[in-house]
């Protein structure tokens, strides 16, 4: 059996991550409830239908994955005790490890990841069709191996084996009834570090330790309460009373962070994002006049202050971005910053310059053209972003009028009917560009009734053609090369006017320690937290 | 008052229930299919994305498919037999997710009925009794005050002053999801979480009753039945207490009742601010996931609510004034 | 029972009343409601007080109490002797004491007089709870007692009944008896007849006189009629805007008055002996009602519970002479206003005819009606609500000739000549009706109904509002009106003198039915059916006839 | 008795009242003067704390407080009042149908009010606000859809009594139609109560349309004080004017249509004030 150098890598950091346990061990005792504030209430817990944030926050205590991921994105073992991808990409074996039984004490063995991956990520999953789409077959050769055969290489499903990505699920539960109702979607069970134990419908989920959990010793927490506390006051208020301890992905208001950080027994960080990196985005729709054409979205984009907006909406958590592509990727050397930058000191008038030559002339009162916005309804934030814009547009002469509406209508009318000028949006990233970028501006991503994806149904045939490329390409000094050039094409036809590398402040209490350890952050199993 | 006769008055009232309830329903049904987005988009939203086949799979699945007044005919039919169907969001019976929430709701509605109405009834009464004092003058600014506050910003006050600066109650929720409390020490705890959201809630409605109480004292004061009582000789306290209080207490009693509705309504606000897993919370979620037959439910029951605690504020009327009569 | 211990002897009064004066808030039409007034009232003795509305006379009844309307209405002048002790001045306790031990009251209408909400056994046992140091049960046992000392029937039943349970009779029985329960040195009694139907009145009256007698009580008897006065005084004491005009023994005052207000108020009463001569018999009858049914209510419910309606007219037949007025008399719930709201098609009737001029009306549309509306119009009962306070004089006479096709300005110009007609300025049109009083609003609402030409005019209980003096001017005036035009009229009243006053025929109605015809002279010197001959011995002061 | 001008006017706090909304319709008025920018302009440093600059301040992204404020002022009395106006003019005709035809038309009209009535009215409000999206027009048809059943059971009683009086009948029997008398004879002599009932449901109107605003749904485009109050209740305790201003100024004005509409109905109905 020959290991990858991936897979190598994967094992050195394992015995890393298991030297720095053992150090640590001694500091840690066992006991303890954290309480932490999940915004909104999930409406679920079948993380294996849904990739919603509030599911997965929970969801992800219960369900292993077959793989974890520190914070810089290195894959560790998990389920599985090693893995082997064949040198052509075409073949990821998982060896499992063993011993390991699901909270209703039956044994995990190969069958249930080859259900979890071929009913369920496959089927069900809103990413899953899309991560998984090169494995023709899993192959089960003893109850410990799990074989996935690829019709095509595809480096990038090394990044989606999580318990929140693709959660491994009992066969023997989940695999009789219907997967899309089934009963056990709000109990759930897993072979998590914590056990599901009830839910109180709009107070509380209550998770209590799992003292046959494979880790030995683990997890130190004896429970894990989600509590859902609909208003943001409240919730901070909750925080700085210590009636919860932990709050992530914006369940605390920016401004209320930034405050939250100088109050002694809490901690504030923007870390264990990194496996999601979330990009805010002025969307324009490019099939409407006059956003066809290529001058007026550059105007737009000069028109942006970024550092001004992260600044006053979102207080400071946030980075100017340059395309469609996060700078967590630099590591991984996929990102670069080397293409067209609006963020200018006259940004201003180089936008009314623009316009004045493209022919967009201002009427007696200043106005060159209209447009409507559309605010994203996920938040305050985003409101006040709607009305930033209105008011830097109004700088070059746009006249912008908001629309607000609800979140199910503007669904439809973004990416049913397409039915908008302008709108606002933050697309993660996610682990892999092929599963975060792509969606953004690939052609075919442009599918009306899809959520999510290329909203702006700007394309070109040369960035399908590098995207197609880096797609199958293992060579990572390759695909940076693909990638350079796209982010330079998406920069100058800038389609998206992306605004800021969201960062979500992560709000933990003191008397808790080693909760952010992944770069799932909040979406890790947190079986190695402790209460002090 | 014959026993039987008043069984069948509260039979004849209850069946005179039904068409309302049913015109509520059918109401709501229609007025939310002019909305446009449904479950499906929601869903597939909140899922982080889907195939448009699988969102077409979903609407067959949920019967969303289906031409309206079909849809509407299997809704009402299962309404008829009290089943108020599933909430494919939650994975769960509507009925089992309005259980849930009924005894929060309950809880919270109980309570500030009980406050407004009580404290309400007492300084009316008081500031009528110290009529053009200055205790009837402070009652009177307090009530008005009161009765011009919005909801949202007296809730945010009451958490910052007692939770955060006192500490002497929890922010928010219903329960300690640390401790998990059993027993007596459960009800304690609850309590305890219950106080702010209540008297939140109770505030304005408090003032209303004191208000009106006030005013109705006054006025039953000046009629004449209260003039014969004078003459017989009795103290102004026998005559506040034995005579003009109870008389003055109907129109509060017609008025609480007229409430309930609104309660059920502003609880919304004081749910979200609060964290008290009721109802009005519910319904917001419900609405903005397109999660009709659960909103559906949620007015079903409301409904329900509404004309059953009205049928009970009748039959106060009724003990309350013999003039009333049962059976009509 | 607590006798007083210095028991005052016949000539000394048991009350006396010194220049008493009474302020009125300074927002009222005059400074005070009682001006200096003095009376005296002797032990079994009753005393009427009697004034128009706005005399006084209620104010100074409750200012011996002190229950008049602090803070605004208050004494300012004055004493109230009783028992050795100024009213005005005594203590609070003092007063709460005097009042129902030493002094008790009975108000005009014992419906809102009584507490709604509280059964009248228990009402009246307040007082001996609050006086006296009773058991329960020797109070329930008096309370009993006094149910049966007023008449009232199975006192029992009456004890736990509420007040609404009660007839009208019944209510003022149950007051009587909460005023006698600690055999009072003094009973003020304000109007306690007014809200009751003549028979009833009678046998009140009778109570009140018999337990005087017994008892040896004082009455301060407050009342607008002088009928009641000739009924029930010893002694009569006139009150006008405030201020004593004259007193003394009732038979004097009554026959011949010092004072000329006194000489017009009882000049205005009107007399018992019919007006009008018998008529010859006429076939010519504008109005013929022929067996007309109407009954309220009864509707049915999809539960099958239905509802028994109220017969509130039989079978009646009825015929108005061309050129007659016809007075049908009744008490409260006969019938009478229901036939005429027939006749007039504000009701459908359920069956029978009526004949206006020889075509029946009964049972047309209200499209149908319409060109029939002229010929019949109505004076109503009450000034205040029969003209739309919103609305000018003249629109309100011009309403029914201008909906028929006149022009506005010749409406406007007619409605001038009828406030002319009725004694009115013809400046008046340009008024609107809350600048009137209430005798000018009457003298409007006739305009109104003469604007339309009518053949027949229904006046129902047209001055049972009005005060004495007002009253007798408008019977005069509807009489003058109706002979100058040659009217007809429908009389719609429960007062006999009024009917003796203005009509020449009498129907007598009771329980829906019709009881007996007749030319009012024959009605008077014969009834022939019990229920007129009780009527007729229910007028008060019909022994009296100035 | 004093006439109702006097009445009216000799109250203190009707004076007191009357002055407060006499202030915020000058404001209302002359915004465009007394704060010559488009109140979602950011004119400064956000958070400024109010001073000589900025009167009131400024909110999180550095625009005028005094300025949504004043302009705010405008569209929150317009559409409270838009609403009420529409409220009352439903509700009077539907009370004014069933009360004058009674029977059928009665019952029907008024089992529909009780649908109204049976759903609670603030999740109604909301409702409808989401059904046709946040703006102004869906705010004042919101508000306006909650409020009119009260109103039509007053309307409907006083027209039941106004009917029962006997200068209907004399309008009846003067052979009028229907519809005139309801116009000309009932309609205006159920206006005292309809005024007094239409001026409380204007402070209604303001408390909904702020707790709509801030749960979000408030109208976009348009500063109002609901919107400004739901825009900065995040800074509550960092910023309090934010807050504090505009929900002071809800409250005054609240306050005052109170005591104003309680001082009509004192004034239109003496009784109880001469007690």
């Amino acid at each position: 059996m020959k290991l990858t150098r991936r897979a190598l890598a994967g094992l050195a950091g394992a015995v890393l991550a298991t030297m720095s346990l053992g150090q640590s061990a001694l500091a840690q005792k066992q006991g303890g409830t954290l309480v932490m504030v999940v915004q909104p209430e999930p409406p679920t817990l079948a993380s294996y239908l849904s990739t919603s944030g509030p599911i997965g926050m929970v969801a992800a205590k219960v369900f292993d994955g077959l793989l974890e991921y520190d914070l810089d994105l290195k894959p560790l073992p998990s389920l599985a005790e090693s893995w082997e991808v064949a040198p052509d990409g075409m073949q990821i074996t998982f060896n499992l490890r063993q011993g390991v039984t699901f909270h209703d004490g039956k044994p995990l063995t190969a069958a249930d990841v080859q259900f979890s991956i071929m009913n369920v990520a496959k089927v069900t999953h809103p990413r899953g069709p899309n991560t998984f789409a090169a494995v023709t077959a899993v192959e089960t050769p003893n109850d410990h191996t799990v074989v996935l055969k690829l019709s095509e290489a595809a480096p990038y499903m090394m990044m989606a084996f999580s318990g929140y990505e693709t959660p491994i699920i009992p066969k023997h539960v989940y695999g009789t009834g219907d997967l899309r109702a089934h009963p056990n979607a709000n109990q759930p069970i897993g072979s998590g570090p914590f056990k599901f134990v009830e839910w109180k419908k709009g107070q509380y989920i209550r998770l209590d330790r799992n003292p046959s959990y494979w880790k030995k010793g683990q997890p130190y927490l004896d429970r894990i309460v989600a509590r859902f506390i609909a208003d943001p006051s409240t919730r901070t208020a909750a925080l700085e009373k210590g009636e919860a301890h932990f709050a992530a992905m914006g369940a605390v208001p920016f401004n209320d962070a930034k405050k939250l950080a100088e109050n002694s027994g809490l901690t504030v960080t923007t870390r264990g994002h990194e496996m999601f990196s979330p990009l805010a985005e002025l969307l324009l729709n490019t099939t409407r006049k006059p956003l066809d054409d290529k001058r007026v979205r550059q105007a737009i984009a000069y028109a942006m202050d970024r550092q001004f907006i992260i600044d006053n909406i979102w207080f400071g958590y946030g980075k100017p971005a340059t395309g469609p592509m996060s700078s967590n990727f630099a590591p991984s050397g996929l990102y670069t910053a080397d293409v067209q930058t609006y963020e200018v000191a006259d940004g201003v008038d180089r936008a009314n310059k623009i316009l004045d030559e493209a022919g967009y002339a201002k009427n007696a009162e200043g106005v060159r053209f209209e447009l409507m916005h559309d605010s994203l309804p996920y938040g305050q934030e985003w409101t006040r972003f709607g009305e930033y814009v209105q008011q830097a547009l109004g700088k070059i002469g746009i006249k912008v009028t908001i629309r607000q509406e609800d979140v199910a209508r503007w669904l439809k009318r973004t990416y049913h009917d397409h039915d908008f000028d302008t709108t606002a949006n933050y697309l993660y990233n996610l682990a892999d560009p092929v599963i975060g970028v792509h969606r953004a501006v690939h052609s075919k991503t442009i599918k009306p009734g899809t959520v999510f994806t290329n909203g702006s149904y700007w394309s070109s045939p040369r960035t399908d053609e590098l995207l197609d490329k880096a797609k199958i390409e293992p060579d990572a000094t390759k695909r940076a090369g693909y990638y350079a050039e796209v982010l330079k094409i998406v920069a100058e036809e800038i389609p998206i006017i992306w605004i800021h590398e969201m960062n979500f402040p992560t709000v933990v209490n003191n008397k808790f320690a080693d909760v952010i350890v992944s770069a799932l952050g909040v979406y890790s199993s947190f079986d190695r937290a402790y209460m002090k | 008052m014959a026993g039987g006769r008043f069984l069948r008055y509260i039979v004849w009232r209850l069946l005179q229930a039904v068409p309302v309830i049913l015109g509520v329903t059918v109401l709501c049904f229609l007025m939310l299919q002019l909305a446009p987005g449904d479950l499906a988009t929601v869903l597939a939203g909140e899922a982080g994305g889907a195939s448009p086949g699988f969102i077409e799979e979903l609407r067959a699945r949920y019967g969303l498919d289906k031409p309206l007044l079909v849809q509407l005919a299997l809704y009402i039919k299962n309404v008829a037999v009290l089943d108020l169907g599933f909430s494919f969001r939650h994975n769960a019976t509507v009925a089992s997710l309005l259980a849930e929430r009924l005894f929060p709701t309950l809880l919270l509605m109980g309570s500030t009925l009980l406050l407004s109405v009580g404290l309400g009834v007492l300084s009316g009464l008081f500031a009528a009794i110290w009529v053009r004092t200055w205790r009837d003058h402070v009652i009177s600014l307090v009530a008005i005050v009161a009765y011009a506050t919005p909801l949202f910003w007296v809730g945010l006050m009451l958490i910052l002053v007692f939770s955060i600066r006192l500490d002497w109650l929890p922010t928010s929720g219903m329960e300690d999801v640390v401790a998990f409390y059993e027993g007596w020490d459960r009800a304690v705890d609850i309590a305890r979480h219950l106080v702010l959201p209540a008297i939140t809630l109770s505030l304005f409605y408090l003032a209303l009753y004191a208000r009106l109480m006030r005013a109705t004292m006054l006025e039953q004061r000046g009629l004449d039945y209260v003039t014969t009582a004078r003459a017989k000789g009795l103290t102004e306290r026998q005559i506040t207490f034995r005579h003009v209080f109870r008389n003055a207490l109907l129109p509060v009693v017609t008025m609480a009742g007229v409430q309930v509705g609104g309660l059920l309504g502003g609880s919304v606000v004081v749910e979200s601010v609060f964290a008290w897993p009721g109802l009005g919370q519910l319904a917001f979620e419900a609405l903005f996931s397109r999660d009709y037959n659960l909103l559906l439910g949620i007015f079903f029951m409301s409904a329900c609510l509404v004309v059953l605690v009205n049928i009970v504020v009748d039959i106060v009327y009724v003990l309350l004034d013999p003039r009333i009569k049962v059976g009509t | 029972m607590s006798a007083p211990s210095t028991q005052p002897t016949d000539a000394a009064p048991v009350l006396s009343i010194d220049g008493l004066t009474v302020a009125l808030p300074a927002w009222s039409d005059r400074p005070h409601a009682v001006e200096n007034l003095s009376i005296q009232i002797r032990r079994n003795e009753v005393l009427c007080v009697v004034g128009e509305s706005g005399s006084g006379k209620s104010v100074m009844a409750k200012s011996i109490l002190g229950l008049l309307p602090a803070p605004h209405v208050r004494v300012t002048a004055g004493r109230i002797a009783f028992e050795g002790e100024d009213l005005l001045q005594v203590a609070p306790e003092r007063l709460r004491a005097v009042r129902s031990g030493r002094i008790s009251m009975i108000f005009q209408e014992p419906m809102v007089a009584l507490n709604p909400l509280m059964k009248v056994g228990r009402q009246v046992d307040e007082v001996l709870q609050v006086h006296t140091d009773l058991s329960a049960r020797a109070r329930r046992e008096r309370v009993l007692g006094l149910f049966d000392d007023v008449h009232l029937p199975e006192p029992a039943r009456i004890h736990g009944s509420y007040p609404h349970q009660l007839s009208g009779g019944q209510r003022q029985r149950v007051m009587i008896a909460m005023a006698l329960a600690l055999e009072p040195a003094l009973i003020i009694a304000d109007e306690p007849t007014t809200a009751l139907d003549v028979t009833t009145q009678a046998q009140i009256l009778s109570l009140l006189k018999e337990l005087q007698g017994k008892h040896g009580t004082a009455v301060l008897f407050i009342t607008h009629d002088f009928g009641v006065v000739a009924e029930i005084a010893d002694r009569v004491a006139v009150m006008r805007h405030g201020r004593l005009i004259e007193q003394g023994d009732s038979a004097p005052v009554l026959r011949a008055p010092r004072e000329p207000y006194t000489r017009d108020l009882v000049a205005a009463v009107p007399s018992l002996i019919p007006r009008h001569p018998d008529p010859a018999a006429v076939d010519d009858h504008v109005l013929a009602v022929r067996a007309l049914s109407k009954t309220y209510g009864g509707r049915s419910s999809f539960l099958g519970v239905r509802s028994r309606g109220v017969e509130a007219v039989r079978s009646v037949s009825l015929e108005v002479p061309r050129g007659r007025s016809v007075a049908l008399v009744g008490e409260s719930g006969s019938g009478k206003s229901t036939l005429a709201r027939c006749i007039v098609g504000l009701e459908q009737p359920d069956s029978g005819a009526i004949l206006l001029d020889g075509q029946d009306i009964a049972g047309l549309s209200r499209a149908a009606l319409r060109p029939y509306r002229h010929l019949v119009q109505m004076v109503f009962q009450d000034p205040f609500a029969s003209l739309n306070p919103r609305q000018r004089v003249g629109d309100i006479i011009a309403l029914g000739p201008t909906l028929r096709g006149v022009p506005r300005d010749v409406a406007w110009d007619r409605a001038r000549e009828l406030l002319d007609m009725v004694g009115l300025q013809r400046e008046a049109v340009g008024r609107f009706p809350h600048e009137f009083s209430g005798g000018q609003r009457q003298r409007i609402g006739i305009a109104r109904a003469l604007a339309m030409d009518p053949k027949l005019i229904i006046a129902d209980e047209p001055v049972s509002a009005l005060d004495v003096s007002v009253q007798k001017q408008v019977l005069d005036l509807l009489d003058e009106l109706r002979l100058e035009l040659g009217l007809s009229m429908l009389f719609i009243t429960h007062d006999l003198r009024v009917a003796a006053h203005v009509c020449e025929e009498i129907a007598v109605m009771r329980r829906g039915e019709i009881v007996e015809r007749g030319s009012t002279a024959r009605i008077f010197a014969a009834p022939a059916h019990e229920y007129t001959r009780a009527l007729l011995d229910s007028v008060p002061g019909k022994g009296w006839e100035h | 008795m004093k006439s109702f001008w006097a009445r009216f006017l000799g109250n203190p706090r009707v004076l007191a009242g009357i002055a407060w909304l006499l202030v915020v319709a000058v404001v209302a008025v002359f915004a465009p003067l007394l704060a010559p920018v488009d109140p979602f302009e950011i004119v400064d440093k956000p958070f400024l704390v109010p001073s000589g600059d900025h009167l009131f301040g400024t909110d999180s992204l550095g625009r005028s407080i005094w300025a949504g404020l004043a302009h705010g002022a405008r569209t929150t009395l317009i559409i409270a009042i838009v609403a009420t106006l529409s409220a009352v003019a439903f509700g009077a005709v539907v009370g004014a149908l069933a009360g004058y035809h009674g029977g059928l038309v009665d019952d029907a009209l008024m089992r529909i009010t009780e649908f109204f009535q049976t759903i609670p009215s603030f999740i109604f409000a909301i409702v409808l606000v989401a059904i046709l999206a946040p703006s102004a027009t869906s705010l004042v048809v919101a508000i306006a859809v909650v409020s009119w059943p009260p109103i039509a059971r007053v309307v409907r009683g006083e027209v039941l009594s106004v009917k029962s009086r006997e200068f209907v009948q004399a309008a009846v029997i003067a052979g009028q139609g229907d519809t005139a008398i309801l116009l000309r004879q009932v309609i205006p002599n159920t206006l005292s109560p309809l005024i007094v009932t239409g001026s409380l449901l204007v402070a209604t109107a303001i408390l909904t349309e702020s707790a709509l605003s801030f749960l979000g749904l408030g109208a976009p485009n348009l500063m109002s004080w609901g919107f400004m109050v739901g825009a900065g209740r995040s800074f509550l305790r960092d910023a309090w004017w934010l807050v504090t201003i505009p929900g002071v100024a809800i409250l005054l004005t609240v306050l005052a249509i109170n005591l104003v509409g309680e001082g009509l109905n004192d004034a239109l109905n003496p009784r109880l004030a001469d007690v």
